[in-house]
């Protein structure tokens, strides 16, 4: 399956203007463009690796809402061409069409789904006759071709095909551990600890993640927040220091890290390398 | 359940039992009216007659008829006692999307990857794959169109999982199709302006109040 | 047949009949004991009980004490039916999955268990051992490879049911043509090596991962 992505789960753009419109229930001409684009959007982002096919047909599926809604807006034009007028609406009615295409077969998948629940209740006997008619019956491979044979090694061993992305052409993810810390500062409450796992809400690169982790270390070092994992591979508490606890935070050595996360320094300071015993 | 009693002998209601029993899939009433012979009428109506007299007896197994045979097979209610013996990877979930595609194959069939990707907006060749895998879709040959695209179909497999006769047991699809109330609303969700003098004459009206629908809205919500 | 009548709940009947009914090889009472909580003894007086009441309503089927445990097995009086059943061949068929794996045998040999379940993408357990039982695969030793996995390769017998001298006459997959959703997935540059493509650049590569050919399978196939 291209995607399998936690709930809720839109498996593709259709899924996703269902929702929209039946579950929230709301006329797509009332909500505000940037709530199409938003959403839209959201799912896209939530997708964890590139499926161009699947990304390109929510685009062209939010693009075409998008200037559907946007030709709403738009004062009465009295010089609006025939033909134009003509595709704008088999545009709407070929949406529609597939749109209710997508609502009849999901339905059907569920009671289908049902359906095999139900059956799969039941079982079915497959011991076959006891002795001694099983000695009388011939012997099955004897039914069996060569063809037959050599047609069944072939669908076993074919290459069984693993959808990889090409990603040459995408242009790489540039995280630098300075942005990481504003975004981290951002998202530290006043008071109280929040989880790391919290910090990195919503962020699917890895590479993201591993640059906010670099930047909580390196608040750490500068003394402005506190770390806490209680035991291996367990939960990373973050807490930030109250202000009489925390000293200024010293910008100039985060030029040591460059716009590169290069990984922990080798000269690294002594809190971080405690840190790192616990994780 | 028949309509009307078949009387027929201990020895061939013995005999349909003992080789429905001694099969290893679904038996064609066909081969066990040839072996006692008899119509195949019979051999339904006897089946019938036996299935209702296990269930009336509340025994642990059913006669069903399930892809164009009998089969014997576990009452659904004994299945929490019957679970370990199930062969592993029967009872594997399909995914929502696996399922979606398994209904469009079973509905549309004979169908293309490309109309099956053309209807889920998605491209559904690892999860064909999947389904072909597991055995309910099977590649049936190629379409003469151009570009001699393959063809699905729902295999004998899938019957038997869903516990089916025939395809023809698949409820209507027509049963499927979204109630009116649903294509309102799909409708009005995708509710599309005419370019006429309703806008232009009222071009302060409360859009988000849904007021300021014109002609063609009050046609297509039927108001 | 029980000398006392024991009441079980229909829960329970259903239960016992359910599991002999699944199961492939007898099932011993205590296993069924177990499952539905009962004494073994119990197990025992019901059995006799539903034996009592198959052949009291002239049923084609016994619930039969074989070699320790309970199974079903058709009635003497339908032996005649029973057998021309299974001489037409009804019962003798090799399961899509059957024949799948030994077909990989055939050419991949010797081939341990966690490759064919590799290349199969499923446990093969099962279904070895039922190719084991017919006598078309034999267990040929161990491979000196860690965990010393059993190897297994086709049997005499095998060719003789085929009709061929040699595994040399088995028709090469050389010509193996890739199915059209490969080729497209190849022209998207999506595939990851495939067989061939292994083949040539890798012929040493993991069979375990279930993408490559090995050596010897190149001896077979390369012609």
């Amino acid at each position: 399956m291209p995607y399998e992505v936690s709930t809720p789960v839109f498996e593709g753009p259709f899924d996703l203007l269902l929702h929209l419109i039946l579950k929230e229930e709301v006329d797509l001409w009332e909500i505000s463009l940037s709530r199409i684009v938003d959403a839209f959007c959201a799912e896209v982002e939530r997708m964890d690796h590139v499926d161009l096919d699947l990304t390109t047909e929510f685009l062209l599926i939010a693009a075409t809402l998008v200037e559907l809604k946007a030709r709403r807006l738009l004062p009465g034009r009295d010089d609006v061409d025939l033909d134009e007028e003509l595709m704008r609406f088999e545009e709407r009615d070929l949406l529609l069409a597939r749109l209710l295409d997508c609502k009849t077969f999901q339905d059907a998948a569920r009671v289908m789904h049902e359906q095999l629940q139900a059956a799969s209740r039941s079982i079915a006997r497959t011991a076959g006759p006891e002795e001694p008619f099983r000695s009388l019956a011939p012997d099955p491979l004897q039914r069996v071709a060569l063809d037959a044979l050599v047609a069944a090694a072939r669908r076993a061993l074919a290459p069984k095909i693993v959808e990889e992305v090409q990603t040459a052409h995408i242009a790489p993810i540039r995280a630098s551990v300075r942005d990481a810390i504003d975004t981290v500062l951002a998202l530290l409450p006043e008071h109280g600890a929040v989880q790391f796992r919290e910090l990195t809400y919503g962020v699917t690169e890895k590479l993201e993640i591993i640059v906010r982790f670099l930047a909580i270390l390196e608040l750490f070092k500068q003394g402005m927040i506190d770390l806490e994992q209680v035991e291996n591979f367990g939960v990373l508490t973050v807490r930030p220091l109250a202000a009489g606890e925390r000293v200024a935070l010293d910008l100039a050595s985060l030029e040591e890290w460059g716009d590169e996360p290069a990984g922990p320094r080798q000269s690294g300071p002594a809190q971080p390398a405690r840190i790192e015993e616990q994780v | 359940m028949s309509k009307r009693e078949v009387s027929v002998d201990i020895e061939t209601r013995r005999a349909v039992e003992a080789i429905v029993l001694a099969a290893t899939e679904p038996v064609h009433p066909t081969v066990m009216a040839q072996l006692v012979e008899l119509p195949v009428e019979t051999i339904d109506e006897l089946c019938s007659q036996l299935a209702a007299e296990y269930e009336a007896q509340g025994r642990g197994f059913q006669l069903a008829r399930v892809a164009g045979g009998y089969r014997f097979q576990t009452h659904p209610d004994a299945y929490p006692y019957v679970e370990r013996f199930v062969l592993d990877g029967q009872t594997a979930r399909l995914s929502g999307p696996a399922l979606e595609t398994l209904a469009i194959v079973a509905y549309k069939q004979p169908v293309s990857r490309a109309q099956l990707s053309a209807i889920r907006g998605v491209n559904v060749d690892a999860t064909l794959k999947t389904l072909v895998a597991r055995g309910y879709v099977d590649e049936i040959g190629h379409d003469p169109s151009p570009g001699n695209p393959s063809m699905f179909a729902t295999s004998r497999l899938f019957l038997e999982r869903l516990g089916i006769d025939s395809l023809s047991d698949l409820p209507p699809l027509a049963d499927f199709v979204p109630e009116s109330s649903v294509v309102e609303a799909l409708e009005r969700g995708l509710l599309l302006p005419t370019g006429d003098a309703a806008e232009a004459d009222a071009p302060e009206s409360n859009l988000a109040a849904g007021t300021a629908r014109d002609s063609a809205d009050l046609d297509l919500t039927g108001e």
